[in-house]
């Protein structure tokens, strides 16, 4: 399969409309566990990352440039936890993806590993810590043993291994961010990054899909 | 909950808007960010410069402190968020006189990534940066591991000690030594009584009953380490004091600075009444109270409640409390 | 609603123990009456002493205000009730120092009968006084009856310039001229959004739908002139500006202090958007900003609201607000 | 009839009982006026008189110094509206029976006729301002009117008569105090003042029926 740069703007897009559709299920979710504002604060950074997509990135057709604008345009709009993480993310799978005006699967491949190795580095969150990572982490792996040519299985069965590391969230103490000052209390809550990560992953295996 | 808003949206461009309007006098935004505002009266040439930031919601933290004997420039992020690293990073620039800038935030996950890639920044352009994380809420994590816990109300003093120790012509390491040992000297635990809300959601940031307080709770609504069921004023107090006795190193004739800090809407007059017994409890031990400050330092919103910071202070601390301070929202002669 | 208080019955002098406690370099409580509370530094013999009090729980206001170039002494009423003559007259003999004392205080039928009383007391023990009475408050009355209005907030300009011409050592009658100068050029509105409860009833002070606000509400709850509903910050200002503008000998080319006072639980964000909105106002007619106070200055409990003063300044008044003030509630340099 | 020293002490405690029981109807009443606190106020002030009357006042036997009493301390516990005007009536009656330790119909008479115009004169409110003048000047008029000899039946018109002028603040537009502010919107609420006076009045004319 063959993702274009216009093809990947409309992917962004489409994280856009999620987000802005799911934001108040977002803030729930960190209202239990953080200060309540994961929803706001994906929604600022996506808006802000909707405007260079529909202006400055619009005739854009370097891949490479759009994740990386993406990622840099999504963290000076929003700071916060999620900021450098999701925009240490985009602006390594850009660079891995550099001047490349389509991508193959192979290059598919190479931009989410980078991009989660991005977000683990810049973050330092393990497996089991309650945040992002518990999505990321598995994703990554599922992603990488299940590689062989074809991107959008591989990509399949590591959306489905983010899920299933997502929904572990819930019963996890947190070990890291705001939440993990909540200690016990930290349990029975779904963590916000870890949700958000995977509909992320998830928008983009969809999207793969149809444009397959 | 009701809010003298415009476009919610627009919340923190608009009070930087009218923060800088209402005080040219004091405080500068710079043309190169517009969440990047610095003193009106920069610093002498050779100087330390002090650079603070953190989430909006918190006023008068963090924007509110710049000025003279205080922070050099502050780089504002949304409600509740870490700035990201640009506006950090043009503050940088803006305030170093040559002698590096240190920077003073609390300790938040989001902070530390932020603050951390603007410093890397700030080295290639070769500024010398030196980096203080405030950990004062004792509610937030065990003795033993003191640094992961987050800064609250006791980032007050930090500022203030170092501010005073880079106006008086300490060199780079030695202010961020004094941020550190401030910081080392100081803890804080705070109550929750009632929520605030974001503007953007409009929901109250916690759940709690009408006879329940939340112990332990941190400045951006995060729940505490336990409910209880509301109390005297004094009760509280005490609550709030013990976890802080039992984690501090202090003693008969030590010296301390209080802070009575409002979260938003409790009344200064149940601050006093907290206060009052603060200095009961400590007359009683034989802690000496060298300065106190009793009001809204650092706050989140419209939340209602209160938090206890007691810093132990040396012949030097004393000297750095009773500095003077010249900024908009804290004066002190 | 949640209090963080002991027996609601001792909630003032809790208030005033707490305190005198938390800052005995500025103020003493007097052994003769416990609700008289005077500078710690007292004035030179020779100048005129200035004596404010009214209710409690519009902290900062009043007792937040004694220091230099504000208050020399404070009578401290109960919650939103006027002081008792007793408190009054032994501040005023503790505070005159031969020059007279100049009682300031707003237009309330409590207020006007207790110092009435206490100043015909004090002229029995033959010390001078002076009365002089806030009235800004331009919802309270008509125009006409300008002597009808309450005081608001606008009385914080009144205890500002009268207390920096005692400073200076203007004479009894000069002090009282300048604070009715100055009551005089104020003009005040507020709008309330959500109510207070005294700690002894609990009740809300007023009712409000969801999405009402009360436009021209007084600062102990007093019903304004209208419900009206919730709008933008910048609508709900300019509705408040409107009659000050309507009310107010002000052209193009004058200049004013403006207060953007906070009633209580408004966070200091939603008065500064509120005070962008007077600044774009007021620059539009050509009126000029000659210095600004955004917080909470005079305040009713944990209302929620604000109120906007402005008062118009001329060469002699510029020189009082610019005059600098500390007190343990505010500090001007 | 006669009203003796220790009396007119077992009249004021029972002022104590009625303001205690009435306390949040006050503030009702002053919450839609004014500022809410006028049940608050006469509960202070009272309870201040009450300590008094257990205390430095349980033996004394002069009447007009137990009045004079009551007043200063109901004064210096409330300040407020009512400290002064109130304070001023109790006083101005206290002056009246000076030095009795017993009190005749017709001290009695001149007694509240001095507490009304002590009131009048600190207040300077008249008949239709929506104040507690309306229940006490009706209430001095019918006194002065229908006295002769008996103060009882003269007290029962004046009490009568008072509450008719209570009643009447309903519909009143208030010209003083706090709730002149409101204008129109005064309307349609008794007036919290005129309300306590007549309790005050009422409870003495209860109380003198009692003991006659
Ligand atoms: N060090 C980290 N590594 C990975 N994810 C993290 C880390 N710290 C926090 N997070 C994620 O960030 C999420 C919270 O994001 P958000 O609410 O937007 O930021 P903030 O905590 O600053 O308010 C958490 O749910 C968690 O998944
Ligand atoms: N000038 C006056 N003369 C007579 N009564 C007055 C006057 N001013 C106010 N009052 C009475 O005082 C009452 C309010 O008392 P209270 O609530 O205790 O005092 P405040 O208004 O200071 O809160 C009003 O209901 C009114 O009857
Ligand atoms: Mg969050
Ligand atoms: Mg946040
Ligand atoms: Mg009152
Ligand atoms: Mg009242």
């Amino acid at each position: 399969m063959n993702i274009t740069a216009k093809e990947l703007i409309n992917y962004f897009k489409e994280v856009v409309d999620i987000v802005e559709k799911e934001k108040d299920y977002l803030c729930d979710l960190d209202r239990k566990l953080g200060d309540g504002d994961h929803g706001v604060t994906m929604s600022i950074g996506w808006q802000a990352v909707n405007e260079q997509l529909n202006g400055k990135l619009a005739e854009e057709s370097d891949c490479g440039k759009i994740s990386s604008t993406v990622g840099m345009t999504f963290l000076n709009a929003v700071g916060s936890s999620v900021g450098p993480l999701y925009a240490t993310g985009f602006m390594r799978g850009g660079k891995a993806v550099k001047g490349k005006s389509e991508l193959n699967d192979v290059d598919l491949a190479a931009y989410w590993i980078a991009f989660i190795n991005g977000v683990q580095e810049r973050g330092n969150a393990k497996v089991g810590d309650k945040t992002m990572m518990d999505t990321l982490i598995p994703a990554l792996e599922a992603l990488v043993v299940n590689f062989d040519r074809e991107f959008i299985p591989a990509f399949e069965s590591a959306v489905e291994a983010g899920e299933i590391g997502m929904k572990s969230t819930t019963d996890l103490v947190s070990k890291i961010g705001r939440s993990s000052r909540l200690g016990e209390r930290s349990k029975g809550a779904q963590d916000p990054g870890a949700t958000s990560a995977h509909m992320i992953l998830k928008a983009f295996l969809d999207f793969a899909k149809v444009h397959a | 909950m009701k809010k003298l808003i415009n476009d919610k949206k627009n919340v923190v461009e608009e009070m930087i808007d009218g923060y800088v309007k209402a005080h040219p006098e004091y405080i500068k935004r710079l043309e190169e960010n517009d969440r990047a505002l610095v003193s009106a009266k920069p610093k002498e040439e050779g100087k330390v410069a002090i650079l603070i930031g953190g989430g909006s919601g918190h006023e008068p933290a963090f924007m509110g402190y710049v000025g003279d004997g205080m922070a050099d420039g502050v780089a504002v992020g949304n409600i509740f968020a870490s700035p990201p690293p640009a506006p950090i990073l043009e503050v940088t620039k803006a305030i170093d006189k040559g002698a590096g800038v240190v920077y003073l935030y609390g300790n938040y996950a989001g902070d530390v990534m932020n603050f951390g890639m603007a410093a890397e920044m700030a080295e290639m352009e070769d500024i010398e940066v030196e980096m203080v994380l405030a950990s004062d809420d004792v509610a937030s994590a065990p003795k033993e591991e003191k640094d992961k816990r987050r800064g609250i109300a006791g980032e007050f003093f930090v500022y203030k000690m170092a501010g005073a120790a880079a106006d008086l012509g300490y060199k780079l390491k030695e202010v961020a030594d004094i941020a550190r040992k401030t910081n080392d000297n100081t803890r804080s635990m705070g109550v929750g009584l009632t929520p605030c809300s974001l503007p953007q959601t409009g929901e109250p940031s916690f759940e709690i009953g009408d006879d329940e307080m939340e112990i332990g709770l941190g400045h951006h609504g995060e729940p505490g380490i336990r409910k209880a069921t509301l109390d005297t004023a004094d009760k509280v107090t005490d609550q709030l004091l013990q976890p802080i006795f039992e984690d501090m190193e202090i003693n008969e004739g030590d010296e301390v600075a209080v802070l009575v800090n409002g979260l938003g809407s409790t009344p200064r007059m149940e601050l006093y009444i907290m206060f009052r017994r603060v200095e009961q409890v400590l007359s009683e031990k034989g802690i000496k109270i060298y300065r106190s400050y009793v009001g809204d330092y650092i706050t989140s919103l419209e939340m209602g409640g209160a938090s206890i910071t007691l810093t132990k202070l040396d012949d030097e601390t004393k000297k750095l409390v009773d500095h003077p301070v010249n900024t908009p929202m804290f004066v002190q002669k």
